[in-house]
């Protein structure tokens, strides 16, 4: 019984760093149909920046605003630089460009940091929280209310403010968001802003818990992205559903079944899943009219 | 026994009824005209019989068979196809290739013999394109065969879904507003086609709003509003009747009428 | 593609492979070229996969890794010769396409790709777990192809670079003649139809299912033989042949060569296996450049690089 | 109002509007007719700003606009319901309507949004469906309206009676009209050449990219080439 | 004319662990040699390649050496998938090559142009094994990576165990980049009669092992691998959850407290002091395989010259050659050239390593 609360307890916490990566990817998916494989490099660099900040001396919470802000700022650059010039290109075409970005920031992390793992001092210490006979440690928590809190403000972006709607209406149909007066490419800076900051804070939370280092973003990005299939692309509900599950997934399935092949039960539930729900468990099908 | 009879043909999205309990049927050489206001179901009517939705109640026959859970390239090979009233292009294709795939049943043969290209495999394809350019010709596209389908204006790709159906050489044709975006010169062309298909001996369904078009042409007509057939019958019978005015016609129409003279 | 017909393509192919040798200053250029033409036919199967039939997929590798597998196994264990391994490999592929591809292939866009992406993952997890048959994260050794003693029995002595040279360029022209053959096909014709309309492709008799089927299954075949003669060549085998950076980067071939054309699934080969040899120059900042070269290809020939520049001389901008 | 000359544009390297002028006046409805393909699409795109223009000006009431991105030129009170609808599919009705009046946040978005309720009852049907299930004629309505939510000045309209039964054409007619008298100008192309030009004051025909034929509404209908031509009569 | 030395290694990538320290050390080894006025008068001329860990790379990298390069030897192959890549093409071409990697197939059957200077993953299971046996421990549970590291010592510790009377009770696995082990742990600690854990792995992985273990309580003794033998690993494990657990290590990791009878110190501190003063950062077991590696050569390279045949021959010859690793002597029948006595057990007390034999 006990066992069985563990692996609840590693399933969400795990299943948390999986939504807010998740997460990150909902606002340019919303924003461009393009899924940002430079993502899992977002979260790479709030733990970094935060890592070496923290290290030349500054205090943590202000070496993690740094790093969510630097982050942010690379988010920006990399719409400029890399997307906004290659505007009108096909979505696959776009794909390369962030797969590219990817390998781009990663060699860069790698000369201006360093390819050693690193990770601060959790937030609330390391004492370990006791809960009928399983334990947590108080970061899991700082995490899993990350990824809550994220998923809430992102909810309320895209259901209740205008602006999440022309972020959603610029995917839909860019010709038709310019014609009634929305700047496109402001809100595609937006939108790679918002998401490299939840990146970063994804980055800067789960660091004390998985360690980083300059090519964690890859591994981090992959999970992410099944987790957002799973739970349907582009919903904030489903990022954080799909984040939930496949960490559980994982975790259930390394406690009972076989840790060598969790990632593959995991897999087969989600082949499983798209297969009675090809847009994911919360995705809506589009409807398009012949 | 007629070539298409439709039947008790009803589907629902959550809780509309968008088509409900229609019926009629088709004989080769006939033109049958679907009319009825905006959202009255006649795309989603069109769209059961040619497989792309599943009904949820009634019946499809083709020739007698029963055809209403068939997927749309069986019918198409049993010879009912239809063209689209939102654009369906294979953009990226040329004007005469997007013609030549309308040939795919005539055109196809083993795969083997396309990975190959074996003789046989080549002079098919010789002779679909040829077919093709044909068809283009017909419908004065043969200046933009070379064309990437997407750079073509609205109206040219309305034609161009014609000439791509009737490569099929279907038995049954469905078109949803294919004068849709013409002026009344190049809807007339149309006019002047569909009626020499039917004369042909296709059987043809039409879907359209342009009333001087569809009287002067229809033998048939059935009328849709709220997703069920209001009226049915002759274009004189039917333009004429109280409750096809009220609910679609409008007593407006003088305007085409003076514009015929 | 319109540039010129199937022959003068494959000529003008044809022609580079067997000129290039003579401005080769020594052998590891041949081993390059090898290895050009291996990724090329891997990627020529994913031209007709996405670029034809529009159908993404992120775990190709997985088709190289049986292929690759199949023969470093079969003559271990069931006495096969290579190149029959390499048919074994082949078909095992094809069977398992089939399997996967017929669940699978009714979902669209990132659904597809991740679905894929989960069996090029499945496929390298028991490549890597099961220890006991393929030797696990370490790899295991290659039985080399007996077709070079036999050629250098008729008197044919050719170095191991240049016989693969030369034999995984045949397999690659073989590959592009039957991948052009099928783009001119009512095949061909009929998947990139369902690319552009999957309504209007059904509504003139395509059987769409099928047809998408059939592109998984040739696209399997090409990466499995690649991934067969990869192993051959390298006389090693490691998991990392069914990986998911090997899946991603036969894409990122395909799309930055241009995923609609045959030439451009070579083209991006050649440039993404150079690279990597030429940057060696720059040591730390070779990741930098790389992706820096692919961002750049993309925003200058957004469509890949032979349709880019064929549009931009008939004069059609983007 | 709205002055255009000598307008060229091209895709690619092909050019398809070689040299456009014309004009619209304050309070005026004027449409464009021509055949498929002559450049009635372009141009409007050209006037929007989704379509890039190689050389020529526009002026919009005083201000050149050739260089304005297409998003700003709504701010300056120029509006388009564009060809093929161009709707935001997976959106909601209600939500396209209310991110037509994207650059408002007052009370009147409400209003507005009844009005346009009022003009198209079925909208208010379906305002909470995604408007990628709304019939061919409903897309269409729901354009139009969209444009109107931006309170234009001037209305860019591409065949808005397209798809549209007979009774809705005749309603798309009137309400232009009655934009005119709420001091909307109103730049029309139209297939239906009659029904545009009966409600225009000026009009304009356009063949492969030029200006063939300008004048007066009345005298264009009655001129014999253009009712050979347009009108098949 | 300069001596060509070819080098192919996964300076970056997941196995970047490995091959960054190991590059670094190479180069900086070359360095110190050249500016002391090379090897009988010749300078050595280094090509490096990062093949990122991927064998298919190394292979190519190997070509690339061996044809253009024209190098007289190779040394390299961080993981062993890179290494058996390269393998083939140094018989082919007849260069010596001396390996870095740590399976025991890259040395056995002996292939007669292959060397190579780490222990094999089997050494140190038999060093954890004889440990465990002294304290009394016969019934253990195992954690490993799924990584090439931690599958290959897996795979060696399960079949040498028996021969230490050892059991293994529970045998769990975890992927290179999981961020939570805590279910595999608990069914270990659930597993009726586990005496002790064994975690081969290297990376976040160990780290993260010990950090989940400390938060579970488990109260029994944690034996990592070589593969975490750095202080970095105290840092991310910290320095409380990582009291008390056990290693197979080299001298080089306790260059400090070594006895100076040792005759390994001198050697150990030397490249200790001059890598930590080059590079900033500490010095880690792998770094100190690529100075066993580049040392060996380059003494075969004093009689041997730039004659491939000659390098391999006097590198065969060696006898008693004092590393960091260990000391070597190879044979013909045996290219690695250690024994069980190179690892020394440590053990982490307070944050620091402290001898245990
Ligand atoms: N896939 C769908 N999802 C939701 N509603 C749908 C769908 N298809 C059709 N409908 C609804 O069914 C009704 C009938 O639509 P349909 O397109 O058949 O009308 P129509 O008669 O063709 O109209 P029009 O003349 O405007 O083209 C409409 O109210 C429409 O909103
Ligand atoms: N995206 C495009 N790429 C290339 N050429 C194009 C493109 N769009 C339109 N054209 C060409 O430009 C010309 C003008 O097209 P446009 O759509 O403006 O015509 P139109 O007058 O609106 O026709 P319609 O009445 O059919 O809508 C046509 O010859 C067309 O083929
Ligand atoms: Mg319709
Ligand atoms: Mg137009």
């Amino acid at each position: 019984m006990d066992a069985l609360l563990q692996f609840l307890l590693s399933g969400v916490t795990v299943g948390a760093v999986y939504a807010l990566v998740a997460l990150g990817f909902t606002i340019i998916y919303n924003a461009s149909d393009v899924v940002n494989f430079a993502q899992g490099e977002f979260v790479m660099l709030g733990g970094m920046i935060t890592v070496f900040t923290y290290q030349a001396g500054l205090p943590l919470p202000l070496a993690a605003v740094l790093a969510i802000a630097i982050t942010s700022l690379v988010g920006v650059a990399l719409n400029k630089l890399a997307l906004e010039p290659a505007r009108g290109a096909p979505v696959v075409s776009l794909i390369i460009i962030t797969i590219g970005a990817s390998i781009f920031i990663r060699g860069a992390a790698q000369l201006i940091f360093d390819k050693q793992l690193h990770r601060f001092p959790s937030f609330s210490g390391d004492q370990p929280i006791h809960i009928f006979g399983a334990t947590i440690v108080p970061q899991s928590l700082w995490v899993i209310g990350g990824a809550v809190l994220v998923f809430i403000g992102l909810w309320l972006f895209f259901t209740k403010t205008l602006t999440g709607k022309a972020v959603l209406a610029t995917a839909n149909n860019r010709l038709a968001a310019q014609l009634v007066g929305i700047n496109t490419g402001w809100v595609m800076t937006l939108s790679f802003a918002l998401s490299a900051a939840i990146g970063a804070l994804a980055g800067v939370l789960v660091t004390p818990i998985t360690l980083v280092g300059y090519d964690v973003g890859v591994g981090l990005a992959l999970k992410g992205f099944a987790a957002a299939m799973l739970g349907g692309m582009g919903n904030p509900k489903g990022a954080l559903v799909g984040g939930i599950s496949l960490g559980l997934l994982e975790a259930l399935t390394a406690g009972y079944l076989s840790s060598q092949y969790k990632d593959a039960v995991a897999f087969i539930v989600i082949l499983a899943v798209l297969f009675v729900m090809p847009q994911g468990l919360f995705g809506k099908s589009t409807t398009e009219r012949v | 026994m007629s070539l298409l009879e439709v039947s008790g043909l009803g589907i629902g999205f959550g809780g509309l009824r968008a088509v409900d309990n229609v019926g009629f049927s088709a004989e080769p050489g006939e033109i049958v005209s679907i009319i009825g206001p905006n959202g009255a179901g006649k795309t989603t009517l069109f769209n059961m019989i040619s497989g792309v939705y599943l009904p949820d109640s009634g019946h499809v026959r083709l020739d007698g068979q029963d055809v209403t859970a068939a997927e749309p390239h069986r019918l198409a090979r049993m010879g009912l196809t239809r063209t689209f009233q939102n654009l369906q292009i294979f953009q990226e294709m040329t004007v005469l290739e997007n013609v030549i795939v309308g040939f795919h049943q005539s055109e196809s043969g083993s795969l083997i013999a396309d990975l190959l290209a074996l003789p046989a495999a080549r002079r098919r394809s010789q002779i679909a394109r040829a077919q093709a350019q044909e068809l283009l010709k017909r419908v004065r596209l043969d200046k933009a065969a070379e064309e990437l389908a997407g750079n073509l204006s609205y109206g040219a790709l309305k034609r161009l879904e014609i000439a791509r159906a009737l490569a099929m050489q279907p038995r049954v044709l469905l078109l949803d507003e294919p004068a849709a975006g013409c002026n009344a010169v190049e809807t007339e062309e149309i006019d002047h086609l569909i009626a020499e298909l039917a004369q042909s001996g296709i059987a043809i369904l039409l879907v359209e709003h342009d009333m001087k078009m569809v009287m002067r042409i229809s033998n048939h007509i059935v009328v849709l509003d709220h997703g069920e057939k209001i009226a049915e019958g002759s274009p004189e019978s039917v333009s004429k009747n109280p409750a096809v005015i009220a609910a679609y016609l409008g007593a407006g129409d003088e305007e085409s009428v003076d514009a015929d003279s | 593609m319109k540039l010129s017909s199937k022959w003068m393509q494959l000529a003008a192919l044809a022609v580079l492979v067997a000129v290039l040798p003579l401005f080769f200053p020594s052998g590891y250029y041949y081993r390059v070229g090898a290895l050009i033409f291996v990724n090329g036919l891997a990627v020529t199967g994913l031209v007709i996969l996405i670029g034809y039939a529009g159908q993404i997929s992120l775990g190709h590798a997985g088709f190289a890794g049986i292929g690759g597998y199949a023969c470093a196994l079969a003559p271990a264990h069931l006495g096969l010769p290579p190149s029959l391994s390499i048919l074994l490999g082949a078909v095992i592929s094809a069977v398992l396409a089939v399997l996967i591809g017929k669940p699978i292939l009714r979902l669209r866009g990132y659904y597809l790709a991740v679905a894929t992406l989960g069996f090029g993952i499945l496929v390298s997890m028991v490549l890597t777990n099961e220890r006991a048959l393929t030797g696990g994260p370490d790899g295991m050794a290659v039985q080399g192809l007996a077709l070079r003693k036999i050629l250098r029995g008729w008197g044919w002595k050719l170095s191991s670079g240049e016989f693969w040279y030369i034999l995984s360029a045949l397999a690659m022209l073989v590959g592009v003649w039957i991948a052009l053959n099928l783009f001119q096909s009512a095949t061909g014709r009929a998947m990139r139809a369902l690319h552009g309309s999957e309504v209007a492709a059904r509504t003139v008799g395509i059987d769409v299912a099928r047809l998408k089927l059939q592109a998984f299954v040739i696209s399997a075949v090409y990466a499995s033989v690649a991934g067969s003669l990869l192993a051959l060549q390298n006389q090693f085998v490691t998991p990392d042949i069914a990986g998911f950076m090997h899946s991603i980067e036969m894409v990122t071939m395909a799309v930055l060569g241009g995923v609609g054309s045959v030439l451009g699934a070579v083209t991006g080969s050649a440039i993404l296996t150079l690279l990597p040899q030429v940057l060696t120059v720059f040591a730390e900042y070779e990741q930098l450049v790389l992706g820096l070269v692919m961002i750049l290809v993309m925003i200058f020939l957004p469509r890949g690089l032979l349709p880019s520049i064929a549009a931009k001389l008939k004069g059609r901008g983007e | 109002m709205l002055t255009v000359e000598g307008v060229r544009s091209a895709y690619g390297r092909i050019e398809v509007l070689h040299g456009v002028d014309l004009e619209v006046r304050s309070g005026e409805i004027v449409t464009v007719v021509g055949a498929n393909g002559a450049g009635k699409t372009t141009l409007l795109q050209c006037l929007s700003g989704t379509q890039p223009v190689s050389a020529g000006r526009i002026h919009f009431r005083g201000d050149e606009l050739t260089s304005v991105p297409a998003y700003r030129r709504l701010r300056r009170g120029l509006a388009q319901s564009p060809e093929g609808r161009q709707i935001f599919t997976n959106l909601s009705v209600e939500e396209n309507l209310r991110l037509g009046a994207f650059l408002f946040t007052d009370e009147r978005v409400d209003r507005d949004m009844q009005d346009a309720f009022a003009m198209f009852p079925i909208l208010r049907e379906k305002r909470n469906l995604v408007a990628g299930g709304l019939s061919g004629g409903q897309q269409q309505m729901l354009a139009i309206a969209r444009a109107l939510m931006g309170r234009p000045h001037c209305l860019l309209l591409d065949e808005p009676s397209m798809g549209l039964a007979p009774l809705i054409v005749a309603q798309i007619f009137e309400v232009v009209e009655s934009l005119r008298a709420r001091d909307v100008t109103i730049l029309l192309v139209e297939q239906n050449a009659y029904g545009a030009l009966k409600i225009a004051d000026r009009g304009y025909v356009m063949e492969t990219g030029q200006i063939t034929m300008t004048g007066p509404a009345a005298e264009l209908i009655a001129d014999p080439r253009i009712r050979e031509a347009y009108l098949g009569i | 004319a300069d001596i060509k030395l070819g080098a192919s290694l996964s300076a970056s990538g997941p196995a970047a662990f490995l091959g960054d320290p190991e590059a670094k050390t190479i180069e900086m080894m070359v360095e110190q040699i050249n500016e002391a006025g090379g090897i009988n008068g010749e300078k050595i001329d280094l090509v490096l390649y990062d093949d990122g860990g991927d064998p298919n790379k190394a292979r190519t990298f190997a070509t690339r050496l061996v044809e253009d390069d024209e190098v007289v030897a190779i040394i390299g192959g961080s993981t062993t998938g890179t290494t058996m890549s390269i393998l083939s093409v140094a018989e082919d071409a007849e260069v010596p090559f001396i390996s870095l990697a740590g399976a025991i197939q890259i040395i056995d059957p002996v292939h007669k142009w292959v060397f190579k200077t780490p222990h094999t993953d089997r050494m140190a299971c038999e060093k954890i094994f004889s440990d465990m046996q002294q304290k009394g421990i016969t019934k253990i549970g195992m954690i490993s990576g799924t990584d090439g590291f931690g599958a290959s010592m897996q795979a060696q510790c399960k079949d040498v165990a028996p021969k230490y009377a050892i059991e293994i009770l529970s045998d769990e696995t975890y992927g290179p980049q999981d961020a939570d082990m805590t279910p595999q742990l608990t069914k270990i600690r659930n597993t009726d009669g586990v005496q002790a854990i064994l975690n081969p792995g290297f990376g976040q992985g160990p780290a993260i092992v010990t950090r989940n273990k400390a938060q579970l309580g488990i109260d029994l003794p944690l034996y990592e691998s070589h593969g975490v033998a750095s202080d970095g690993f105290i840092e991310l494990a910290g320095a409380a959850a990582a009291e008390g657990v056990r290693l197979p290590g080299t001298a080089l990791l306790v260059a400090a407290i070594l006895p100076d009878s040792d005759p390994q110190k001198p050697v150990v501190t030397a490249y200790k002091t001059a890598y930590e003063a080059k590079y900033g950062e500490t010095v880690s077991t792998f770094g100190g395989y690529a100075h066993d590696a580049v040392d060996l050569m380059t003494n075969a390279m004093k009689t041997g010259g730039s004659d491939p045949a000659a390098i391999r021959d006097a590198l065969e010859a060696t006898q008693g050659y004092v590393g960091t690793t260990g000391i070597y002597s190879f044979s013909p029948e045996d290219h690695l050239g250690l024994d069980l006595s190179a690892f020394k057990m440590l053990e982490i007390r307070d944050g620091g390593w402290t001898l245990i034999d």
